[in-house]
Protein backbone atom coordinates (compact mmCIF):
# COMPACT_ATOMS: atom_id res chain seq x y z
CA UNK A 1 0.00 0.00 0.00
CA UNK A 2 1.24 3.75 -0.74
CA UNK A 3 1.14 6.37 1.54
CA UNK A 4 1.26 9.83 0.80
CA UNK A 5 1.65 13.31 2.57
CA UNK A 6 0.89 16.67 1.68
CA UNK A 7 1.91 20.15 3.44
CA UNK A 8 3.79 20.25 6.41
CA UNK A 9 2.79 16.69 7.18
CA UNK A 10 5.43 15.80 4.16
CA UNK A 11 7.73 17.71 5.47
CA UNK A 12 7.78 16.77 9.46
CA UNK A 13 8.10 13.27 8.44
CA UNK A 14 10.37 14.01 5.59
CA UNK A 15 8.52 11.91 2.73
CA UNK A 16 6.12 12.56 0.38
CA UNK A 17 5.31 8.79 0.13
CA UNK A 18 6.25 5.39 0.94
CA UNK A 19 4.88 1.90 0.01
CA UNK A 20 4.10 -0.08 3.38
CA UNK A 21 2.75 -3.79 4.07
CA UNK A 22 0.65 -3.25 7.12
CA UNK A 23 0.22 -5.01 10.28
CA UNK A 24 -2.53 -8.04 9.49
CA UNK A 25 -4.17 -6.20 12.73
CA UNK A 26 -5.13 -2.86 10.89
CA UNK A 27 -8.17 -3.19 9.43
CA UNK A 28 -10.34 -0.05 9.82
CA UNK A 29 -9.09 3.48 8.82
CA UNK A 30 -9.10 4.20 12.75
CA UNK A 31 -6.36 1.12 13.15
CA UNK A 32 -4.28 2.80 10.64
CA UNK A 33 -4.50 5.91 12.09
CA UNK A 34 -3.61 4.22 15.21
CA UNK A 35 -1.01 2.58 14.22
CA UNK A 36 0.63 5.34 12.35
CA UNK A 37 0.66 7.06 15.94
CA UNK A 38 3.34 4.27 17.03
CA UNK A 39 5.89 4.66 14.61
CA UNK A 40 8.30 7.04 16.23
CA UNK A 41 8.19 10.38 17.61
CA UNK A 42 7.62 12.39 14.21
CA UNK A 43 4.91 10.45 13.05
CA UNK A 44 3.42 10.77 16.65
CA UNK A 45 4.02 14.53 16.24
CA UNK A 46 1.70 14.58 13.36
CA UNK A 47 -0.92 12.02 14.51
CA UNK A 48 -1.76 12.89 17.78
CA UNK A 49 -3.83 15.72 16.15
CA UNK A 50 -6.16 13.36 15.13
CA UNK A 51 -8.57 16.54 14.24
CA UNK A 52 -6.05 18.45 12.01
CA UNK A 53 -5.52 15.19 9.74
CA UNK A 54 -7.41 14.84 6.90
CA UNK A 55 -7.43 11.61 4.88
CA UNK A 56 -8.51 10.16 1.48
CA UNK A 57 -8.61 7.10 0.26
CA UNK A 58 -7.89 6.31 -3.25
CA UNK A 59 -8.06 9.71 -4.08
CA UNK A 60 -11.49 9.80 -2.22
CA UNK A 61 -11.98 12.42 1.12
CA UNK A 62 -13.23 10.32 3.64
CA UNK A 63 -13.94 10.81 7.16
CA UNK A 64 -15.29 7.40 8.64
CA UNK A 65 -12.66 5.54 10.98
CA UNK A 66 -14.71 2.26 10.57
CA UNK A 67 -14.07 2.20 6.71
CA UNK A 68 -11.93 -1.46 5.76
CA UNK A 69 -8.59 0.29 4.39
CA UNK A 70 -7.52 -3.88 3.24
CA UNK A 71 -8.27 -3.23 -0.46
CA UNK A 72 -7.17 0.19 -0.55
CA UNK A 73 -3.92 1.41 -3.16
CA UNK A 74 -3.51 4.85 -1.98
CA UNK A 75 -3.80 6.83 1.27
CA UNK A 76 -2.68 10.50 1.51
CA UNK A 77 -2.57 12.57 4.49
CA UNK A 78 -2.63 16.05 4.82
CA UNK A 79 -3.98 19.43 6.64
CA UNK A 80 -7.28 21.61 5.75
CA UNK A 81 -6.86 22.63 2.53
CA UNK A 82 -6.00 26.21 1.78
CA UNK A 83 -6.51 26.57 -2.13
CA UNK A 84 -8.34 29.28 -3.87
CA UNK B 1 -33.55 18.23 -14.90
CA UNK B 2 -32.09 18.24 -18.58
CA UNK B 3 -28.55 19.52 -19.26
CA UNK B 4 -27.88 20.68 -22.36
CA UNK B 5 -26.12 19.25 -25.06
CA UNK B 6 -24.16 22.74 -25.27
CA UNK B 7 -22.75 22.00 -21.65
CA UNK B 8 -18.57 22.45 -21.14
CA UNK B 9 -16.41 21.76 -18.24
CA UNK B 10 -12.76 22.67 -18.53
CA UNK B 11 -10.79 22.05 -15.69
CA UNK B 12 -7.04 22.78 -15.36
CA UNK B 13 -4.05 22.56 -12.62
CA UNK B 14 -1.15 24.30 -14.22
CA UNK B 15 1.87 25.97 -13.49
CA UNK B 16 1.75 28.67 -16.42
CA UNK B 17 -0.55 31.41 -15.96
CA UNK B 18 -4.22 31.30 -17.52
CA UNK B 19 -5.57 33.97 -20.40
CA UNK B 20 -9.39 35.02 -18.96
CA UNK B 21 -10.41 35.72 -22.67
CA UNK B 22 -9.55 33.20 -24.60
CA UNK B 23 -11.26 30.67 -21.80
CA UNK B 24 -14.66 32.58 -22.27
CA UNK B 25 -14.14 32.67 -25.81
CA UNK B 26 -13.93 28.71 -24.90
CA UNK B 27 -17.23 28.81 -22.93
CA UNK B 28 -19.04 30.87 -25.75
CA UNK B 29 -18.23 29.15 -28.73
CA UNK B 30 -21.01 27.62 -30.35
CA UNK B 31 -23.69 28.93 -27.81
CA UNK B 32 -25.60 31.75 -28.44
CA UNK B 33 -28.34 31.26 -25.25
CA UNK B 34 -25.62 32.01 -22.96
CA UNK B 35 -27.08 35.47 -21.50
CA UNK B 36 -24.72 36.19 -18.43
CA UNK B 37 -20.76 35.09 -17.96
CA UNK B 38 -19.52 35.49 -14.48
CA UNK B 39 -15.43 35.42 -13.53
CA UNK B 40 -13.76 35.14 -10.43
CA UNK B 41 -10.23 35.76 -10.59
CA UNK B 42 -8.01 34.65 -7.35
CA UNK B 43 -4.29 36.54 -6.75
CA UNK B 44 -1.70 36.73 -4.45
CA UNK B 45 -1.64 39.84 -2.66
CA UNK B 46 1.53 41.54 -0.76
CA UNK B 47 -0.01 41.53 2.42
CA UNK B 48 1.00 45.24 3.30
CA UNK B 49 4.71 44.71 1.23
CA UNK B 50 5.76 41.51 3.71
CA UNK B 51 5.02 38.66 1.28
CA UNK B 52 6.94 37.81 -1.54
CA UNK B 53 5.57 34.74 -3.18
CA UNK B 54 3.08 32.00 -2.26
CA UNK B 55 4.52 28.36 -3.01
CA UNK B 56 1.26 25.86 -3.77
CA UNK B 57 1.45 22.25 -3.39
CA UNK B 58 -1.74 20.16 -4.35
CA UNK B 59 -2.00 16.52 -5.06
CA UNK B 60 -1.96 15.80 -8.37
CA UNK B 61 -5.11 13.39 -9.90
CA UNK B 62 -7.34 13.83 -7.03
CA UNK B 63 -7.48 17.67 -7.37
CA UNK B 64 -8.69 17.41 -10.83
CA UNK B 65 -11.36 14.80 -10.54
CA UNK B 66 -12.59 16.27 -7.31
CA UNK B 67 -13.19 19.72 -9.37
CA UNK B 68 -14.60 18.01 -12.09
CA UNK B 69 -17.24 16.57 -9.86
CA UNK B 70 -17.72 19.79 -8.06
CA UNK B 71 -17.82 21.48 -11.06
CA UNK B 72 -20.70 18.81 -12.50
CA UNK B 73 -22.46 19.77 -9.40
CA UNK B 74 -22.61 23.45 -9.91
CA UNK B 75 -23.83 22.89 -13.56
CA UNK B 76 -26.61 20.83 -12.02
CA UNK B 77 -27.78 22.67 -9.43
CA UNK B 78 -27.76 25.94 -10.83
CA UNK B 79 -28.66 25.15 -14.93
CA UNK B 80 -25.49 26.24 -15.87
CA UNK B 81 -23.93 26.25 -19.76
CA UNK B 82 -20.67 25.76 -17.83
CA UNK B 83 -17.56 26.23 -16.01
CA UNK B 84 -14.00 26.48 -16.26
CA UNK B 85 -11.83 26.43 -13.29
CA UNK B 86 -7.92 26.37 -13.45
CA UNK B 87 -5.65 26.41 -10.49
CA UNK B 88 -1.93 27.15 -10.69
CA UNK B 89 0.79 25.58 -8.75
CA UNK B 90 3.90 26.22 -7.77
CA UNK B 91 5.97 29.10 -7.36
CA UNK B 92 3.37 32.42 -7.25
CA UNK B 93 4.50 35.94 -6.71
CA UNK B 94 2.28 39.17 -5.40
CA UNK B 95 0.21 40.45 -7.84
CA UNK B 96 -0.29 37.19 -10.13
CA UNK B 97 -2.87 35.13 -10.45
CA UNK B 98 -3.89 31.90 -8.55
CA UNK B 99 -7.16 30.34 -9.43
CA UNK B 100 -9.52 31.35 -12.17
CA UNK B 101 -13.40 30.26 -12.02
CA UNK B 102 -15.93 31.29 -14.76
CA UNK B 103 -19.77 30.22 -14.67
CA UNK B 104 -21.90 30.80 -18.05
CA UNK B 105 -25.15 30.60 -17.85
CA UNK B 106 -28.74 32.01 -19.47
CA UNK B 107 -29.44 34.59 -16.63
CA UNK B 108 -27.39 36.45 -14.59
CA UNK B 109 -28.01 34.97 -11.28
CA UNK B 110 -27.40 31.87 -12.12
CA UNK B 111 -24.04 32.38 -13.06
CA UNK B 112 -23.36 34.44 -9.72
CA UNK B 113 -24.26 31.42 -7.89
CA UNK B 114 -22.23 28.74 -9.91
CA UNK B 115 -19.01 30.75 -9.71
CA UNK B 116 -19.32 31.23 -6.04
CA UNK B 117 -20.23 28.20 -5.29
CA UNK B 118 -16.95 26.63 -6.75
CA UNK B 119 -15.05 29.08 -5.44
CA UNK B 120 -16.48 28.14 -1.84
CA UNK B 121 -15.62 24.35 -2.57
CA UNK B 122 -11.93 24.90 -4.04
CA UNK B 123 -10.90 26.76 -0.90
CA UNK B 124 -12.24 24.21 1.57
CA UNK B 125 -12.43 21.06 -0.09
CA UNK B 126 -9.73 20.84 -2.81
CA UNK B 127 -6.54 19.08 -1.98
CA UNK B 128 -4.12 22.56 -2.32
CA UNK B 129 -2.12 23.71 0.55
CA UNK B 130 -0.51 27.34 0.22
CA UNK B 131 2.98 28.16 2.00
CA UNK B 132 3.91 31.75 2.62
CA UNK B 133 7.49 33.21 2.04
CA UNK B 134 8.15 36.47 2.74
CA UNK B 135 10.53 39.49 1.97
CA UNK B 136 12.59 39.37 5.26
CA UNK B 137 13.83 35.81 4.16
CA UNK B 138 12.20 33.80 6.71
CA UNK B 139 11.73 30.54 6.11
CA UNK B 140 8.44 29.36 4.45
CA UNK B 141 5.17 29.45 7.16
CA UNK B 142 2.15 26.97 6.05
CA UNK B 143 -1.54 29.29 5.70
CA UNK B 144 -4.05 27.78 8.22
CA UNK B 145 -7.72 26.77 7.00
CA UNK B 146 -9.87 29.78 7.51
CA UNK B 147 -13.54 29.22 9.62
CA UNK B 148 -14.67 32.23 7.40
CA UNK B 149 -14.16 29.78 4.30
CA UNK B 150 -15.88 26.69 5.76
CA UNK B 151 -18.58 29.10 6.89
CA UNK B 152 -18.85 30.17 3.36
CA UNK B 153 -19.18 26.67 2.45
CA UNK B 154 -21.97 26.21 4.88
CA UNK B 155 -24.24 28.31 3.01
CA UNK B 156 -25.22 26.12 0.11
CA UNK B 157 -25.87 23.34 2.22
CA UNK B 158 -29.87 23.69 3.20
CA UNK C 1 -15.34 53.67 7.15
CA UNK C 2 -11.92 54.89 4.95
CA UNK C 3 -11.51 54.49 1.16
CA UNK C 4 -7.94 53.42 -0.14
CA UNK C 5 -6.14 55.95 -2.40
CA UNK C 6 -6.08 52.84 -4.43
CA UNK C 7 -9.95 53.53 -5.64
CA UNK C 8 -10.81 53.25 -9.22
CA UNK C 9 -14.10 54.06 -10.50
CA UNK C 10 -14.15 53.25 -14.65
CA UNK C 11 -17.32 53.94 -16.35
CA UNK C 12 -18.35 54.09 -20.27
CA UNK C 13 -20.79 54.17 -22.32
CA UNK C 14 -20.08 53.19 -25.46
CA UNK C 15 -21.12 51.34 -28.95
CA UNK C 16 -17.69 49.98 -29.76
CA UNK C 17 -17.39 46.33 -27.48
CA UNK C 18 -14.83 46.20 -24.45
CA UNK C 19 -11.67 43.79 -23.76
CA UNK C 20 -12.28 41.89 -20.62
CA UNK C 21 -8.37 41.15 -20.38
CA UNK C 22 -7.78 45.17 -20.71
CA UNK C 23 -10.39 46.15 -17.81
CA UNK C 24 -8.80 44.11 -15.76
CA UNK C 25 -5.31 44.91 -16.07
CA UNK C 26 -6.50 48.78 -15.55
CA UNK C 27 -8.18 47.76 -12.14
CA UNK C 28 -4.78 45.82 -11.07
CA UNK C 29 -2.48 48.32 -12.03
CA UNK C 30 0.00 49.42 -9.27
CA UNK C 31 -1.95 47.76 -6.79
CA UNK C 32 -0.96 44.36 -5.46
CA UNK C 33 -3.71 44.30 -2.22
CA UNK C 34 -5.98 43.25 -4.65
CA UNK C 35 -6.80 39.34 -3.91
CA UNK C 36 -10.35 39.00 -5.86
CA UNK C 37 -11.48 39.89 -9.24
CA UNK C 38 -15.02 39.34 -10.08
CA UNK C 39 -16.32 40.09 -13.75
CA UNK C 40 -19.63 39.94 -15.02
CA UNK C 41 -20.09 40.06 -18.75
CA UNK C 42 -24.40 40.19 -19.86
CA UNK C 43 -24.72 38.59 -23.43
CA UNK C 44 -27.58 39.58 -26.44
CA UNK C 45 -29.03 35.49 -26.59
CA UNK C 46 -30.74 34.59 -29.50
CA UNK C 47 -33.74 33.43 -28.10
CA UNK C 48 -33.98 30.15 -29.48
CA UNK C 49 -32.74 31.56 -32.49
CA UNK C 50 -35.88 33.61 -33.02
CA UNK C 51 -34.09 37.05 -31.97
CA UNK C 52 -31.81 39.04 -34.68
CA UNK C 53 -30.25 41.67 -32.30
CA UNK C 54 -31.01 44.34 -29.98
CA UNK C 55 -31.10 47.48 -30.12
CA UNK C 56 -30.33 49.70 -26.35
CA UNK C 57 -31.02 53.48 -26.13
CA UNK C 58 -29.82 55.85 -23.22
CA UNK C 59 -29.89 58.90 -21.69
CA UNK C 60 -26.98 60.34 -22.42
CA UNK C 61 -25.55 62.25 -19.10
CA UNK C 62 -28.19 61.07 -16.72
CA UNK C 63 -26.95 57.28 -17.38
CA UNK C 64 -22.94 57.72 -16.84
CA UNK C 65 -23.32 59.81 -13.60
CA UNK C 66 -25.99 57.28 -12.17
CA UNK C 67 -23.77 54.15 -12.94
CA UNK C 68 -20.85 56.09 -11.02
CA UNK C 69 -22.95 56.91 -8.10
CA UNK C 70 -24.15 53.44 -8.41
CA UNK C 71 -19.95 52.50 -8.24
CA UNK C 72 -19.46 55.24 -5.47
CA UNK C 73 -21.97 53.08 -3.19
CA UNK C 74 -21.12 49.34 -3.89
CA UNK C 75 -17.35 50.49 -3.05
CA UNK C 76 -18.15 52.26 0.16
CA UNK C 77 -20.80 49.30 1.01
CA UNK C 78 -18.34 46.22 0.40
CA UNK C 79 -14.94 48.23 0.82
CA UNK C 80 -13.77 47.78 -2.72
CA UNK C 81 -11.08 48.78 -4.40
CA UNK C 82 -12.56 49.92 -7.56
CA UNK C 83 -15.95 49.27 -10.13
CA UNK C 84 -15.79 49.38 -13.88
CA UNK C 85 -18.99 49.09 -15.74
CA UNK C 86 -18.85 49.38 -18.99
CA UNK C 87 -22.36 49.69 -21.31
CA UNK C 88 -23.19 49.19 -25.10
CA UNK C 89 -25.59 51.05 -26.45
CA UNK C 90 -27.05 51.37 -30.43
CA UNK C 91 -27.59 47.55 -32.23
CA UNK C 92 -25.90 45.00 -30.66
CA UNK C 93 -26.43 41.46 -32.58
CA UNK C 94 -26.94 38.29 -30.96
CA UNK C 95 -24.01 36.42 -29.38
CA UNK C 96 -22.36 40.21 -28.50
CA UNK C 97 -21.63 41.55 -25.56
CA UNK C 98 -24.25 44.13 -24.32
CA UNK C 99 -22.83 45.41 -20.28
CA UNK C 100 -19.36 44.47 -18.45
CA UNK C 101 -19.18 44.89 -14.67
CA UNK C 102 -15.77 44.04 -12.59
CA UNK C 103 -15.30 44.67 -9.13
CA UNK C 104 -12.15 44.43 -7.38
CA UNK C 105 -11.73 43.52 -3.91
CA UNK C 106 -9.04 42.18 -0.87
CA UNK C 107 -11.45 39.20 -0.54
CA UNK C 108 -13.28 37.17 -2.37
CA UNK C 109 -17.18 37.99 -1.17
CA UNK C 110 -17.16 41.73 -1.15
CA UNK C 111 -15.91 40.97 -4.63
CA UNK C 112 -18.92 38.70 -5.57
CA UNK C 113 -21.01 41.12 -3.64
CA UNK C 114 -19.60 44.39 -5.82
CA UNK C 115 -20.69 42.94 -8.94
CA UNK C 116 -23.41 41.30 -8.53
CA UNK C 117 -24.71 44.75 -6.89
CA UNK C 118 -24.11 47.19 -9.35
CA UNK C 119 -25.52 44.69 -12.19
CA UNK C 120 -29.00 44.89 -9.94
CA UNK C 121 -29.22 48.41 -10.34
CA UNK C 122 -28.03 48.49 -14.03
CA UNK C 123 -30.79 46.79 -14.71
CA UNK C 124 -33.34 48.41 -12.54
CA UNK C 125 -32.61 51.76 -12.31
CA UNK C 126 -29.86 53.13 -15.25
CA UNK C 127 -31.50 54.77 -18.16
CA UNK C 128 -31.18 51.95 -20.52
CA UNK C 129 -33.95 50.79 -23.36
CA UNK C 130 -34.01 47.54 -24.98
CA UNK C 131 -35.59 46.99 -28.58
CA UNK C 132 -36.06 43.33 -30.00
CA UNK C 133 -35.49 42.56 -33.13
CA UNK C 134 -36.74 39.32 -34.76
CA UNK C 135 -35.49 37.21 -37.71
CA UNK C 136 -38.80 36.90 -39.11
CA UNK C 137 -38.09 40.60 -39.52
CA UNK C 138 -41.41 41.52 -37.71
CA UNK C 139 -40.67 45.20 -36.33
CA UNK C 140 -39.04 45.31 -32.89
CA UNK C 141 -40.42 45.00 -29.87
CA UNK C 142 -39.59 47.16 -26.59
CA UNK C 143 -38.45 44.76 -23.74
CA UNK C 144 -40.71 44.62 -20.86
CA UNK C 145 -39.25 45.33 -17.30
CA UNK C 146 -39.32 42.36 -15.14
CA UNK C 147 -40.61 42.02 -11.65
CA UNK C 148 -37.82 39.76 -11.09
CA UNK C 149 -34.91 42.40 -11.31
CA UNK C 150 -36.87 44.20 -9.18
CA UNK C 151 -37.23 42.14 -6.78
CA UNK C 152 -33.47 41.07 -7.04
CA UNK C 153 -32.88 45.16 -6.24
CA UNK C 154 -34.93 44.54 -3.08
CA UNK C 155 -32.25 42.12 -1.85
CA UNK C 156 -30.13 44.85 -1.03
CA UNK C 157 -32.32 47.24 0.90
CA UNK C 158 -32.27 46.16 4.59
CA UNK D 1 -37.62 74.12 -20.42
CA UNK D 2 -36.72 71.05 -22.60
CA UNK D 3 -38.67 68.04 -22.10
CA UNK D 4 -37.01 64.80 -23.56
CA UNK D 5 -38.38 61.53 -24.22
CA UNK D 6 -37.12 58.05 -24.47
CA UNK D 7 -38.48 54.67 -26.10
CA UNK D 8 -41.74 53.72 -26.68
CA UNK D 9 -43.08 56.94 -25.23
CA UNK D 10 -40.69 58.86 -27.85
CA UNK D 11 -41.67 56.79 -31.07
CA UNK D 12 -45.06 57.57 -29.49
CA UNK D 13 -44.52 61.48 -29.32
CA UNK D 14 -42.92 60.84 -32.15
CA UNK D 15 -40.21 63.87 -31.10
CA UNK D 16 -36.83 62.82 -29.07
CA UNK D 17 -37.13 66.04 -27.20
CA UNK D 18 -38.93 69.63 -27.52
CA UNK D 19 -39.02 73.11 -26.13
CA UNK D 20 -41.96 74.22 -23.98
CA UNK D 21 -43.21 77.32 -22.41
CA UNK D 22 -45.18 75.79 -19.49
CA UNK D 23 -48.98 77.68 -18.98
CA UNK D 24 -48.32 79.67 -15.63
CA UNK D 25 -50.72 77.23 -13.45
CA UNK D 26 -48.07 74.09 -13.96
CA UNK D 27 -45.74 74.44 -10.30
CA UNK D 28 -45.71 70.88 -9.17
CA UNK D 29 -44.55 67.90 -11.43
CA UNK D 30 -48.24 66.34 -10.74
CA UNK D 31 -49.68 69.60 -12.80
CA UNK D 32 -47.12 69.21 -15.36
CA UNK D 33 -48.34 65.93 -15.98
CA UNK D 34 -51.78 66.33 -15.57
CA UNK D 35 -51.10 69.22 -18.13
CA UNK D 36 -49.32 66.81 -20.61
CA UNK D 37 -52.54 64.75 -20.29
CA UNK D 38 -54.10 67.19 -22.43
CA UNK D 39 -52.47 67.82 -25.30
CA UNK D 40 -53.93 65.81 -27.69
CA UNK D 41 -54.23 61.68 -28.03
CA UNK D 42 -50.92 60.76 -28.34
CA UNK D 43 -49.89 62.61 -25.12
CA UNK D 44 -52.95 61.34 -23.48
CA UNK D 45 -52.24 57.48 -24.37
CA UNK D 46 -48.94 57.84 -22.47
CA UNK D 47 -49.47 60.54 -19.74
CA UNK D 48 -53.13 58.68 -18.84
CA UNK D 49 -50.38 55.24 -17.70
CA UNK D 50 -49.51 57.30 -14.35
CA UNK D 51 -47.61 53.85 -13.42
CA UNK D 52 -45.77 53.04 -16.12
CA UNK D 53 -44.28 56.68 -16.68
CA UNK D 54 -40.98 56.87 -14.95
CA UNK D 55 -39.54 60.87 -14.48
CA UNK D 56 -36.18 62.90 -14.40
CA UNK D 57 -35.59 66.08 -13.51
CA UNK D 58 -32.09 67.76 -14.55
CA UNK D 59 -31.05 64.01 -14.78
CA UNK D 60 -32.36 63.26 -11.68
CA UNK D 61 -35.01 59.91 -11.33
CA UNK D 62 -37.62 61.39 -9.04
CA UNK D 63 -41.16 60.31 -8.32
CA UNK D 64 -42.84 62.94 -5.61
CA UNK D 65 -45.67 64.47 -7.46
CA UNK D 66 -45.52 67.55 -5.16
CA UNK D 67 -42.10 68.51 -6.76
CA UNK D 68 -41.82 72.52 -7.75
CA UNK D 69 -40.49 72.17 -11.70
CA UNK D 70 -40.44 75.84 -12.70
CA UNK D 71 -36.52 76.02 -12.22
CA UNK D 72 -36.32 72.67 -13.72
CA UNK D 73 -33.87 72.94 -17.24
CA UNK D 74 -35.15 69.38 -18.68
CA UNK D 75 -37.60 67.14 -17.69
CA UNK D 76 -37.11 63.24 -19.19
CA UNK D 77 -40.08 60.85 -19.28
CA UNK D 78 -39.51 57.69 -20.24
CA UNK D 79 -40.74 53.78 -19.71
CA UNK D 80 -39.36 51.69 -16.51
CA UNK D 81 -35.50 50.74 -17.37
CA UNK D 82 -34.76 47.31 -19.06
CA UNK D 83 -30.73 47.99 -18.91
CA UNK D 84 -28.53 45.61 -18.20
Amino acid sequence: MKLVYFSWIRERLDMSDEEISLPENVISLGDLTSWMNTRGDEFKAVFEHKNVVRIAIDQEHVDDMTLDITQAKEIAFFPPMTGG
Amino acid sequence: MTVSPHVKINVKIQTDDFDLNIEIDKLKYHNKNIGAIVSFVGLCRDESDSLSALEIEHYPGMAERQIKNISSDAIHKFSLFGITAIHRFGKIKTGENIVLVIASAPHRQAAFDGANYVMDFLKTSAPFWKKEHFKDGVSGKWVDAKDADNTALDKWKH
